[in-house]
């Protein structure tokens, strides 16, 4: 059986940019640790009232043996609540969910991300066993480089406002045919902008996003459309073969 | 000894906890945070007689002290319902409830007969989905259409027979009324209230469907209210539906006249709250020296 | 060139936020606060011919999103009103509405013409306050019985007529035809939703009356929903309420059709929400380039 | 023109006795102090959310300098939240509101409280320039008695569980002929008892409770029947002459 929500502990959390905050969770009981994989997600609820309704859906973004860290971009009311506990505090949290990326793939990887989809990366980098360079594209601020250096070769980036690295978006210096496979993670532009870039010639996997209500696969809230059928982002994704994924506009 | 169970139209509930349709979808997910016998019963996920895709768009909206859905009934259709998520339900050791809409009053007795041939226990007739239109909607609001697919469907049906009520109804104790007349066993409301969001950046609805159904706790004081007056009007036995979040819902809706509830989307908010739901009622019924439940149902 | 103003019936609003009846009392309390001449309006408490004292017993319930209320039209009555609140009102800089409710058509025209002397700007007839048992809420259900009153009051009044709709209504729309049609020149929606509440505890109904009335941001998406539906359908200005709490809101009822919106359990919240919606629907338009509401009414 | 909801900062919030709690407030800005007699009271919203959608009334228990105290009894979810704050947070409250009691009394005083009651009766004992005598009933645990001693001169104190002082209701101890005004703040039994026994002898001032919606007077949620009608606890009150108040069971 698995666990429902359970309670953990705030060990750190703190802003890390501007709307862009790291939190690290600690468990409260010693013989718990974290489970998950990369790509995959836990429904995170740091309030006791009813006012949100739903928990908010946060990637693992990495764990370190008994600490889970969260990076999130605070856009509303919930990440706002969750940006406000402090250390020492309590919250729940529901998971690992999801499908999470598949990390036993060999060769030459790129992992592509664009603003807050940095998130699930650093944990990707870290559990791959492959030649990885990362590309990041930010609007304008850069945060969180230093946490995945070590596990990759290149890291190319680019800002909307030419403050670092290339000046326009990721895409647009992505080489997609060096490499066998390509993880992305970020806003829905830019995957499909990759997907199309890679069409035909090298595998895309990407995390996809939508409103999640249960997070369990159980309501059907948080579906898209793939060539195969309806798909639960919470369940049979958020990873998806780019290819698959209907992207509408 | 306090004692749980319910009778609801010939079938033993072993607590009057159910979990509500489409919010439950058919159970697998839940079974694997706990096991499924300690529920009263389950009400599948909304069954049609063919395959749905579901609506486009965004699905669910978070609205203060609840959400809006627009699934559009995506679901597998009764002929895969029954080959491929029954014989699970069937093992599970809990009353089965099949959810079934439809659009037109054939599909509704096409689907119903396929059922009559299975190991459920009730069929739910689901006369108020608002998401599909032309569909469902049209039964649940005036009491004269229910009343004409329910007859017809009570005609061929070999089940119990619960039909669900919309709050939407011109006028839910009428309608209740033309249901039972209709040959309802029981009745349970409420389903959603039809709502809508908007996008005020894009101007746009938030729904590719316009309007959407309101569930959660904000409903409970309305669903409530139905429940106590439909309770005062019809024979059969209820099931309670609307904002049930933890055990003091549930009392409440027993005391105006439910016999069980239904759990919707409080399952959203904690996949175990059916369990802490049923721990809470007994604790309370311990405490305030309840025996049973029909001791405080319909007491207001 | 933001233009925030709004005609309504021939009265000018300064913007199109109004203090929602029964919320906002005569404004006394408020005009402590900040001065009354930045609203665009104020409905004035629930009016009745005679005094009435209102009902015994818990008036306020605190449920999720929102709260039941059962004030049972506490007033002073008409001529008191008269004499004693309505000077002061006046004195405001802001448009007055005067609210009125009755258990009968006779009351209901008789408190009419008394008002008809006055310098009141608007009479907004409540034929849904569900409190009053056998009152206001006879007339708000069922379109003809509402057709009557309305054109009866038509009759005799000589100031601008804004019905005030039930959401129990039957049927929300064809209530609105019929309220247009027996000479409402404008219609407010909605009023508070049939609710209840129970003391699990003491096994009673929280409210002597039972049911009470149900308000606040949870009620939203229906509220929104039916001023969607009944914008469709008529052809005079709508006021949009039900669970206001900032501009978001404001936009998003203006952009369903409502010309202006009213404000009311949000002012127990914060009793300058309605300052704060006023800025907050200015920097919106500008930010958004509209220049005037027309540009966004009713535009989904 | 009144202030509307103001932040304010903890100070302190301590748990004094089970689930009855102290929080010290003080002003954000220097400029400003804050108001208020005995016997009124603060709308407080310790939350951002819309759950719970009232703020609580909470008496003014104590003000010194640019500090305000509440004394509260965590009931429900509300007074759960405020009993959370910690110091240095902020919370929003509205007020002073309501009549508060007649401090240029003079001659023989009793306060008499049952429970929380006490929370108004420590700023009134200090704001009266009169010989005082406090009567305070409590169920079993005993608090707050130091704060209120050095303003009155004798102190009774009742509890029901005989842990301390007389053991019963402390109306049992409580002799109105000695008194020429009695305040009494506490539950709605105790008070209507303080008022029966005190009839056509002493004057009695009772603080009333009730649900409060809008605090300022607008709703007409609060109201309590008086021989003279109905009347608002918020605005007309909550302090009533006893003998005008109608104690319906
Ligand atoms: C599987 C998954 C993993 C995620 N991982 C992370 C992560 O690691 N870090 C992180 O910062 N965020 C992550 N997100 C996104 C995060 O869940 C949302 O930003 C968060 O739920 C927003 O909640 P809120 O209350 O702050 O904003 P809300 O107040 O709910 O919304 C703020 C704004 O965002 C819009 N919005 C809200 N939810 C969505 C959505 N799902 N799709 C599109 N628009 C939306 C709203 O309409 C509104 O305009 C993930 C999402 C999913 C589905
Ligand atoms: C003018 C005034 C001054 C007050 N001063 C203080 C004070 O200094 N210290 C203090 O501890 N409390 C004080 N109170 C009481 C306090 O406001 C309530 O205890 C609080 O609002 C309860 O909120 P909650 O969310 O914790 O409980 P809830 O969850 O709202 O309710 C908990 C339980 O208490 C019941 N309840 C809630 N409100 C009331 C009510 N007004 N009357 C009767 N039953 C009620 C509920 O039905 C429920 O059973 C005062 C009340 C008033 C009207
Ligand atoms: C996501 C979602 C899907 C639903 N699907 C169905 C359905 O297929 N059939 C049905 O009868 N009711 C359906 N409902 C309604 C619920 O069963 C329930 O009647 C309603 O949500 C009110 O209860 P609640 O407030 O506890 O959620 C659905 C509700 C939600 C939130
Ligand atoms: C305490 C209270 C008293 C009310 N009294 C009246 C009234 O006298 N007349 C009336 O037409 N509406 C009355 N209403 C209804 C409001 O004007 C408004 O229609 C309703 O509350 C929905 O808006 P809201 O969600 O913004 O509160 C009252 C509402 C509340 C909460
Ligand atoms: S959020 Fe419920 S199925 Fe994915
Ligand atoms: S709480 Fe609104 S009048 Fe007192």
């Amino acid at each position: 059986m698995k666990e429902g929500y359970r309670e953990v502990i705030v060990y750190s959390n703190k802003q890390i940019a501007s709307n862009i905050y790291e939190m690290k969770v600690v468990s409260d009981k010693d013989e718990l640790r974290f489970e998950g994989k990369s790509g995959q997600f836990y429904m995170v609820r740091g309030w006791e009232s009813l006012d949100p309704y739903l928990s908010r859906p946060i990637s693992i973004c990495n764990i370190e043996e008994d600490r889970l860290t969260f990076l999130y971009e605070v856009r509303g009311k919930g990440t706002h609540l969750i940006s406000t506990l402090e250390s020492g505090h309590s919250l729940e949290i529901l998971g690992p969910l999801g499908n999470g990326f598949n990390i036993n793939i060999k060769g030459n990887i790129a992992l592509v991300s664009g603003g807050i989809g940095i998130a699930p990366m650093i944990y990707l980098a870290k559990s791959l066993h492959a030649n990885v360079d990362f590309y990041c594209g930010f609007r304008n601020e850069i945060y969180y480089i230093d946490e995945i250096e070590e596990n990759v070769e290149n890291i190319f980036i680019s800002t909307e406002d030419d403050s670092k690295g290339y000046n326009g978006f990721i895409t647009e210096i992505l080489k997609p045919e060096q490499y066998d496979v390509i993880f992305t993670c970020g806003p829905l532009p830019m995957m499909k902008r990759v997907v199309e870039m890679c069409k035909g010639k090298v595998r895309v996997y990407a995390s996809m996003e939508s409103r999640i209500a249960c997070g369990i696969g159980a309501c059907l809230g948080c579906t898209i459309e793939t060539k195969s059928g309806i798909k639960r982002i919470c369940k049979e994704g958020p990873v998806f073969y780019g290819e698959e994924v209907l992207f509408n506009d | 000894m306090t004692d749980l169970t319910v009778n609801i139209c010939g079938t033993d509930l072993k607590n009057p906890v159910i979990a509500a349709s489409g919010t439950f979808g058919f159970g697998r997910e839940f079974s694997e945070y706990f096991s499924l016998s300690r529920l009263g019963g389950i009400s599948s996920k909304g069954l049609t007689l063919n395959r749905r895709e579901g609506n486009t768009g965004i699905r669910i909206y978070e609205t203060t002290g609840g959400l809006l859905n627009s699934i559009g009934l995506q679901n597998p259709g009764i002929d895969e319902f029954i080959e491929n998520e029954l014989p699970f339900m069937e093992q599970q050791g809990t009353v089965i409830m099949a959810n079934v809409g439809g659009n037109t009053i054939d599909e509704y007795i096409k689907a119903v007969d396929k059922l009559n041939e299975t190991n459920i226990d009730i069929i739910e007739l689901n006369i108020s989905c608002p998401n599909v239109k032309k569909g469902g909607m049209a039964f649940g609001i005036k009491a004269e259409t229910a009343y004409k697919v329910v007859s017809e469907v009570r005609q061929i049906c070999k089940k119990p027979l619960i039909v669900k009520l919309s709050p939407n109804a011109e006028d839910i104790v009428h309608m209740a009324e033309s249901c039972v007349k209709a040959g309802a066993d029981g009745l349970s409301l409420v389903n959603t209230f039809s709502g809508m969001a908007i996008d005020i950046k894009s101007r746009k609805p938030i729904f590719d469907n316009i309007i959407a159904g309101l569930s959660g706790p904000g409903i409970k004081p309305i669903a409530l209210r139905m429940v106590y007056q439909v309770s005062k009007a019809v024979d059969v036995p209820i099931l309670g539906i609307g904002g049930i979040m933890d055990y003091k819902d549930v009392v409440e809706f027993i005391m105006v006249g439910a016999w069980a509830i239904q759990v919707g989307s409080g399952n959203f908010k904690n996949p175990k709250v059916t369990l802490d739901i049923i721990e809470g009622l007994k604790e309370f019924m311990i405490e305030e020296g309840i025996k049973s439940l029909e001791e405080i149902r319909g007491i207001i």
